[in-house]
């Protein structure tokens, strides 16, 4: 077999077995080094494969040999390729300009430990993102999972430690329902693989079990990707979470759990449960549209920039909900292109918040007034990330939010409703973005040392290099627009 | 008959449950958890799931305790009284079990042949093991050869708990500045205590000897790595109680016992990368000899063994873990 | 060189120029060459595409295609032209003028002041020549942005404060309205590239034009129609230089620009003419002009009361647009270029009395005229054009709006130019009277002109007003292609 | 004999209530855990009780058996999947606790909530 | 013979299932900690070793009967120990059989 053909394996393989290797590395700098180079080598495939899907179209792999629906199979369509893009380049940037950023609060006898999750993490990730297969789903997500508590509770402050309970509890709570929902389905239909439970749902001549089965898989992973109101895991957990850590999970980790919420809705379950289409748009609209104006409106008032962020973030996971319950081409298009470009504004401002940490104690606003002339590069940045999370012109922020608004003018009322929400929380954006930048550019600085002290240049060369992807997505936003409205086609080819 | 024994487990189950959630010493509460995986686990063993019962004995009733146990020396042992005022949790709960009571009406009654699960995927495991694989214990096929992907993520998780718990608090010399001899040294819980000394080492050969025994005897009955590393663990940490943590990582250091977490997930994770060398797919052990029925085979005990392995190491250090976290 | 690269170069130089200055930030001579360079430069080579223009040449150019059929490109019309044209040549005079008042008050962060300078003055040229309402859009927000530091200056507490009214404004009704109607536009059209003659036209109708046509006039913060138009005072806290340039030229003609392409290349004027939901637009801007002189009369701060006579001479353009008739299309683009060229003579003429004597109400310009005559006179010039007496350029488009406007019997139009002109004069006149025949008030420390550039400057503008009476006829021949095509 | 075959699934509800209970209504971190753990063992009932037949044995082929009726192999390999994963979940969940009982000196979480709110936002 | 064998069998399964039971009403009944661990006790001696001679002998000489044998070896070994492990550690902690009087010299 040609190694292309294996790529979809190794994409998953090559991290999930460069773990272990580095649990047993020695010396944080070998680990770290170790780890970077698996992200890395998982980014490079992750763009192969993605070239592959664009040209070849959707990949399968058939794990031990075993044809679906006996054995496991990996489905790579262009939606999974483009989740593979968000994680293995969140974590690749990550790894390799956080090292200072790291180091900074953590002893050197556990990082080998650390560097281990992380990869755990990326490779829970990149299955989840990869499989076919609805019970494999569950147990990359326990991985995924699991590692990830490891990874937030590293953070230096005690509140890590309640965050990441809070967040194992509500986490596996979800996981579990996940597996209730998914052996109901299997109870019914006798499979587990995606595309065979889609044949066979149909057959279902009940379908009592299959619509609570949906309930449940719906809230499971709700409850993953902290749709709101079941985000209150969120915020704590991203604020108290080592930076690093918080800039590669906001930038991945909820989207891949939508990703699967939208895979189980349109492949499993909305061509054959009338029922189910409606629950998606009833119920999951207007909980979006209620995530939307909530996080904005918190984000406002909030003080630690961090935490500020991560409500924001449930305000954008409002808005990749939204265009997917408007279940038409343009909604999952935005939803999909929403994903990407939400991952590198995000991604990009909780690099620039790792930067300043690496100077400044607090990351209060008052902390951070007046850094702009300390830091000029990192503080450019941020506002440049800032621009695109608010949807300025020109920024990859705003390609989306184009698509979106244009996704809610075919929806009529409901439209309407849905243009004059997301108009808001854009003005919010605004708003707690510019609190940010004039804090950072105008406040008066807490104590008078105006010495010019800029991150670590690693640091400040992977923030530049997302923020000016920021950029670059949004006057060429070929790449993700492309790859979503394929996706899209893809998702919807599966309705009635 | 086994029905009636089946309903009498179930309602046992569920006063066992009721009885951890109302108790308020928590000790007593782990003492029925314990209790309550027994049940379960005979529960399982009724509905013919002799691997699951296995598991769930040897995990739940067994790692699992002492695990609660070890947390609980460091915590406090009571639960804090505190005034009611949960009906938003009454009614979240309520409101779940009703949905779930309203779709099983439809569920396929126990035991019915008919059942779709029994009809798709079920059956052509049952027939085609036997000239694919040929071993008798279709559960360790599935488990090892058909979704062995799906096992191979169970290892990891087993592994990313073990790092977890390591990196959170630390193991003596491995994670964290502490080195053994740091720890008090000999006989700990039990040095008053004779009689359990001189059973314990009575015992301890035959439990590692019955752990060899579930390994490799997997392929054709109830067992398999999980079961057995289990098993391992729980005889050192016998051993552990007896004799002291010291004694016990003088036995197993802490860096072998790293070896062990990493070593089994490196030799599981290898066996596929060893098959797609050979060009087969991942973890298609087929291609590992020119008989592919043989290879299969091979590949199933050599994975095994790197799930017993695992397993071993991270339920031990875990358990050293919290151990040694006390004193 | 052919147009389509002039196009490109015309938008790339203020950058290169703004990353020069950046460079040579430590040497203030150097940078200020660089800028004076630049802008030099940037003049020439938009001065150079004029000739294709007026032979009717339409040069385009298509930088980068966005998502599905809309691209990031730019053309050349007349009304762009004359835009771009008027914006760079007065970036000369205004650098200059800059340099004088600059050095003469000694701001600080100087550097960062040119930078962003360059940076809102590309920003202009690609509002000018953008293609379609998508690429304006993004100009146009790239505009607002680049400014915000222009206006934030000084970056005290209460220029903070001003500055975030500014920001918050412009922004919010770009978000909140514009980008809206340009979808809405989009989505009913399919497409966003500017026509002749419109691409709304057939497409919708009813009051729904006349909503889009809302969303637009409010949309476009930069118009200053009332009840937007806040921000334009608020901005008067920055350095002149600023406000005279980007406050009296580049950024509010960028909205009424914005305002009157939209009119006339996405409605269409023909169509907008048939449309009675339009009509409010005309009553609209007739109010904006009576209330901006009203409040301008009471104004006691000079930069204030000229934010708000701009606020009303801009609703003079969208009023001529709104009257939708071909020679109040001309009156509309003239009176880009007349109002420019006053205003911004009455604004270096405030700066530099404020430079010289630290002087900035009203009140306190008693007899000013002895001590600084050629800075009153300037004034004089500037204020004679807004009131629109002959021989300024204010006369000539004041001339075509009403001529416009009696072509289509409009009296409202009529009788809020008539009225507003004796507002005009009703609030500048005493100001020329009190600095050149009144007494001043004793005790005031003695003074002379400001700085010789800053002098300069004042009174190339001040001649350039003057000019333009005589010779619009360039100006004339290129709009009247436009109106050309209008009818 | 119809209702007996229901009632695995209404333990499985019941257990799956007093579980989920515990975890959303109990302060105390272990209950919490231990809830947790009876949560995902009524999950565990609920597959193993589908993998029943009727006059089935457990799924290990005896040679030269004809017809034979084994019970359905694949849900006893997710459950013992599953079984891994939970005892995982709990051995980390239990190493948080007694981490967070070192930090605060107390293990219910209302009480650790109070004592965030009272500490002022430091370093984050 | 077959039938006798079968006969014994039954007595010692019955019988089994009589001391359970006896030891579970024990257990419940009794005073304190150390007479309950004493009928306690008798459940996981004689009641479970009579069952499990019982089932050998219904078993007969097959390998189940030496697995049998084993768990009958392993429970002999375990019971007797837990339950003396439990008294001790009761007695360490402090508790005193009910209306005990020792000696001083052993008293904790």
């Amino acid at each position: 077999m040609s190694l292309a053909q294996q790529l979809p394996a190794l994409q998953i393989v090559v991290p999930l077995l460069t773990a272990p290797l580095v649990v047993l590395l020695r010396g944080p700098g070998l680990s770290w080094a170790a780890a970077s180079a698996a992200s890395v080598m998982a980014f490079v495939i992750a763009i192969a494969i993605t070239s592959m899907v664009l040209t070849g179209g959707a990949l399968s792999y058939e794990m031990g040999g075993w044809p679906a629906p006996f054995g496991i199979t990996l489905e790579i369509d262009a939606l999974s390729a483009l989740m593979l893009l968000l994680v293995t380049g969140a974590s690749a940037v990550t790894l390799l300009c956080g090292r200072a950023s790291l180091a900074q609060n953590m002893d050197a006898g556990r990082q080998h430990l650390f560097f281990a999750a992380w990869l755990i993490v990326l490779a829970g990730l990149a299955g989840i993102a990869a499989t076919g297969d609805a019970f494999n789903v569950f147990v990359f997500m326990e991985i995924s999972s699991l590692a990830s508590y490891v990874l937030i509770a590293a953070g230096s402050d005690r509140r890590a430690l309640t965050a990441t309970f809070k967040y194992l509890i509500m986490g596996t709570i979800g996981a579990t329902f996940y597996l209730i929902g998914v052996g109901l389905v299997y109870m019914m239909t006798g499979t587990l693989n995606f595309a065979d439970m889609e044949l066979r749902i149909a057959d279902v001549t009940d379908q009592r079990p299959i619509l609570v089965a949906a309930g449940f898989i719906t809230v499971g992973l709700a409850l993953k990707a902290a749709v709101f109101p079941l985000h209150i895991w969120l915020p704590n957990a991203y604020t108290y979470a080592p930076h690093m850590v918080t800039a590669f999970l906001a930038a991945c980790s909820t989207k891949v759990a939508i990703y699967v919420l939208l895979r189980f809705d349109f492949l499993v379950f909305q061509g054959n449960l009338e029922a189910h289409a409606i629950q998606f748009a009833i119920f999951l609209a207007p909980l979006a549209l209620l995530g939307i104006l909530v996080g904005s409106a918190v984000a406002m008032v909030e003080a630690n920039i961090k935490r500020l962020l991560a409500f924001s973030s449930v305000a954008q996971i409002g808005y990749i909900l939204l265009g997917a319950s408007f279940a038409s081409a343009a909604g999952l298009t935005a939803s999909v292109a929403l994903m990407f470009n939400h991952a590198l504004a995000k991604g990009a401002l909780f690099l620039a918040v790792a930067a300043i940490a690496t100077r400044i104690a607090g990351l209060r606003l008052d902390d951070i007034a007046g850094i702009g002339r300390r830091m000029p590069w990192t503080c450019a940045a941020l506002a440049l990330a800032g621009a695109s999370l608010v949807g300025i012109p020109g920024t990859a922020g705003f390609v989306s939010k184009w698509l979106l608004l244009q996704a809610a003018f075919e929806q009529g009322t409901f439209g309407i409703v849905a243009i004059v929400v997301v108009v808001m929380s854009s003005l919010a954006a605004v708003v707690y973005i510019w609190r940010i930048v004039e804090c950072v550019y105008f406040g008066t600085p807490k104590n008078e040392d105006t010495t010019f002290a800029e991150a670590p240049l690693p640091l400040v060369a992977g923030l530049w290099l997302v923020a000016l992807a920021n950029v670059y997505f949004g006057l060429v936003p070929a790449l993700p627009v492309t790859l979503a409205e394929t996706a899209a086609a893809d998702l919807l080819s599966h309705l009635p | 008959m086994t029905v009636v024994f089946g309903l009498f487990l179930l309602t046992l189950l569920v006063i066992t449950a009721i009885a951890i959630v109302r108790e308020e010493n928590l000790f007593t509460s782990v003492m029925l958890t314990g209790i309550f995986s027994l049940l379960m686990a005979s529960n399982f063993f009724i509905l013919d799931a002799a691997d699951v019962a296995l598991t769930e004995a040897a995990i739940g009733a067994g790692i699992s305790t002492v695990l609660l146990l070890g947390a609980l020396a460091l915590t406090p042992r009571n639960e804090r009284k505190y005034r009611g005022g949960r009906w938003m949790a009454l009614v979240v709960v309520t409101l779940t079990t009703l949905v779930v009571v309203y779709a099983t009406f439809e569920k396929p009654r126990l035991g019915d042949p008919e059942a779709p699960v029994h009809q798709h995927v079920a059956p052509w495991y049952l027939e085609k093991t036997p000239e694919l694989i040929d071993i008798p214990n279709v559960v360790t096929a599935v488990l090892g050869s058909y979704r062995a992907y799906d096992t191979l993520g169970e290892v990891i998780v087993v592994l990313t708990a073990g790092i977890g718990v390591l990196f959170l608090l630390g193991l003596p010399g491995a994670v964290g500045d502490r080195k053994p001899e740091d720890l008090a040294t000999g006989r700990t819980y039990l040095s008053h205590h004779l009689v359990p000394q001189v059973v314990g080492q009575l015992l301890i050969p035959f439990i590692l000897l019955f752990a060899l025994y579930v390994q490799f005897h997997g392929e054709y009955g109830p067992g398999g790595g999980f079961q057995a590393g289990a098993i391992f663990a729980a005889a050192i940490i016998l051993y552990a109680l007896i004799e002291g943590e010291r004694e016990a990582l003088n036995v197993i250091s802490p860096r072998t016992l790293m070896w062990m977490m990493s070593g089994g997930a490196l030799l599981y994770g290898g066996v596929g990368i060893v098959t797609m060398l050979m060009g087969g797919n991942f973890l298609e052990y087929g291609v590992l000899t020119s008989n592919p029925i043989v290879g299969q085979q091979m590949g199933i005990i050599l994975i095994e063994l790197g799930v017993g392995i695992t397993v071993a190491g991270v339920l031990l250090a875990i358990y050293h873990a919290f151990a040694a976290r006390g004193r | 060189m052919n147009p389509t690269d002039t196009i490109a170069i015309a938008m790339l130089l203020p950058l290169i120029g703004a990353v020069g200055i950046a460079l040579c930030g430590r040497w203030p001579n150097v940078r200020e060459v660089v800028t004076l360079v630049t802008a030099t430069s940037l003049a020439v080579v938009v001065w150079s595409l004029t000739p294709h223009i007026m032979a009717g040449e339409r040069p385009e150019l298509v930088v980068a295609p966005l998502f599905d059929g809309l691209s990031l490109a730019f053309t050349v019309e007349p009304l762009g032209m004359l835009f771009a044209a008027l914006a760079s040549t007065l970036w000369i005079v205004n650098s200059v003028y800059s340099i004088g008042y600059m050095r003469g008050n000694n701001e600080k962060n100087q550097t960062r002041f040119y930078v962003c300078f360059a940076i809102a003055i590309s920003a202009v040229m690609g509002i000018a020549f953008a293609g379609n309402l998508l690429t304006l859009f993004l100009c146009y927000e790239v505009l607002t942005l680049s400014t915000f530091p222009l206006v934030a200056h000084k970056g005290d507490a209460a220029t903070v404060r001003s500055a975030r009214i500014y920001l918050g404004i412009l922004l919010g009704t770009s978000i909140a309205l514009f980008l809206p109607a340009i979808i809405w536009t989009y989505m009913a059209t399919g497409t966003l590239t500017f026509e002749p003659g419109g691409i709304i036209s057939g497409k919708l109708a009813g009051p729904a034009v006349g909503l889009l046509l809302g969303l637009y006039v409010f949309g476009i913060g930069k118009a200053a129609m009332m009840p937007v138009h806040r921000w334009l005072p608020a901005a008067m806290v920055a350095p002149t230089p600023v406000s005279a340039l980007l406050h009296a030229v580049a950024v509010v003609k960028a909205g009424v620009f914005t305002l009157t392409k939209v009119i006339i290349y996405v409605f269409g004027v023909d169509f907008l003419f048939a449309q009675p939901s339009a009509e409010w637009l005309l009553y609209a801007a007739a109010f904006t002009i009576l209330a901006a002189s009203v409040v301008a009369l009471r104004q006691q701060n000079l930069k204030r009361m000229l934010a708000y006579s701009t606020i009303g001479q801009l609703s003079y353009v969208i009023l001529a647009a709104a009257i939708l008739t071909p020679l109040s299309e001309i009156g509309a683009a003239v009176h880009i270029v007349a109002h420019a060229f006053g205003k911004i003579t009455l604004f270096f003429a405030a700066g530099a009395i404020y430079t010289a004597s630290k002087k900035t109400e009203l009140n306190q310009l008693r007899g000013i005229g002895a001590r600084m005559p050629w800075t009153m006179a300037a004034f004089t010039i500037g204020a004679l054009s807004m009131i629109g007496v002959p021989p300024t350029g204010g006369f000539v488009s004041k001339w075509f709006i009403l001529a416009g406007a009696f072509q289509s019997n409009n009296y409202v139009a009529i009788f809020t130019i008539i009225v507003s002109t004796i507002l005009n004069a009703a609030y500048f006149l005493p100001i020329i009277f009190m600095a050149w025949f009144s007494k001043e008030a004793p005790g005031g420390k003695a003074h002379g002109e400001a700085p010789w550039p800053a002098v300069l400057a004042l009174c190339v503008t001040a001649v350039l007003t003057l000019a333009f009476f005589f010779f619009n006829q360039p100006v004339l021949d290129l709009e009247s292609q436009l109106v050309g095509r209008v009818k | 004999m119809e209702l007996l075959g229901l009632y695995n699934y209404w333990v499985f509800a019941v257990l799956l209530m007093v579980g989920f209970y515990a975890v959303i209504a109990k302060p105390n971190m272990i209950k919490k855990l231990l809830g947790l753990s009876i949560f995902q063992a009524a999950v565990f009932l609920l597959y193993i009780t589908m993998d029943k037949v009727e006059g089935g044995t457990a799924p290990i082929i005896q040679k030269g058996v004809v017809d034979a009726i084994y019970s359905n192999p694949l849900p006893q390999v997710l459950i013992l999947t599953a079984i891994v994963v939970g005892i995982s979940t709990t051995a980390l969940g239990l190493a948080l606790v007694v981490r967070i009982y070192e930090a605060y000196g107390t293990i219910e979480e209302d009480e650790t909530q109070q004592l965030d709110i009272e500490e002022p936002d430091s370093q984050a | 013979m077959a039938m006798l064998l079968d006969g014994l069998s039954w007595v010692m399964l019955v019988g089994g299932g009589l001391f359970v039971l006896i030891g579970g009403i024990g257990v419940l009944r009794l005073p304190d900690l150390y007479t309950r661990m004493h009928a306690g006790s008798l459940t996981d001696t004689l009641g479970t070793l009579l069952i499990l001679g019982g089932i050998m002998l219904q078993a007969g000489l097959t390998l189940a009967t030496l697995k049998l044998l084993a768990i009958a070896v392993f429970l002999l070994l375990t019971g007797p120990t837990a339950t003396y492990a439990l008294a001790n550690a009761a007695f360490l902690a402090g508790l005193l059989p009910k209306n005990a009087d020792l000696p001083e010299d052993i008293a904790p």
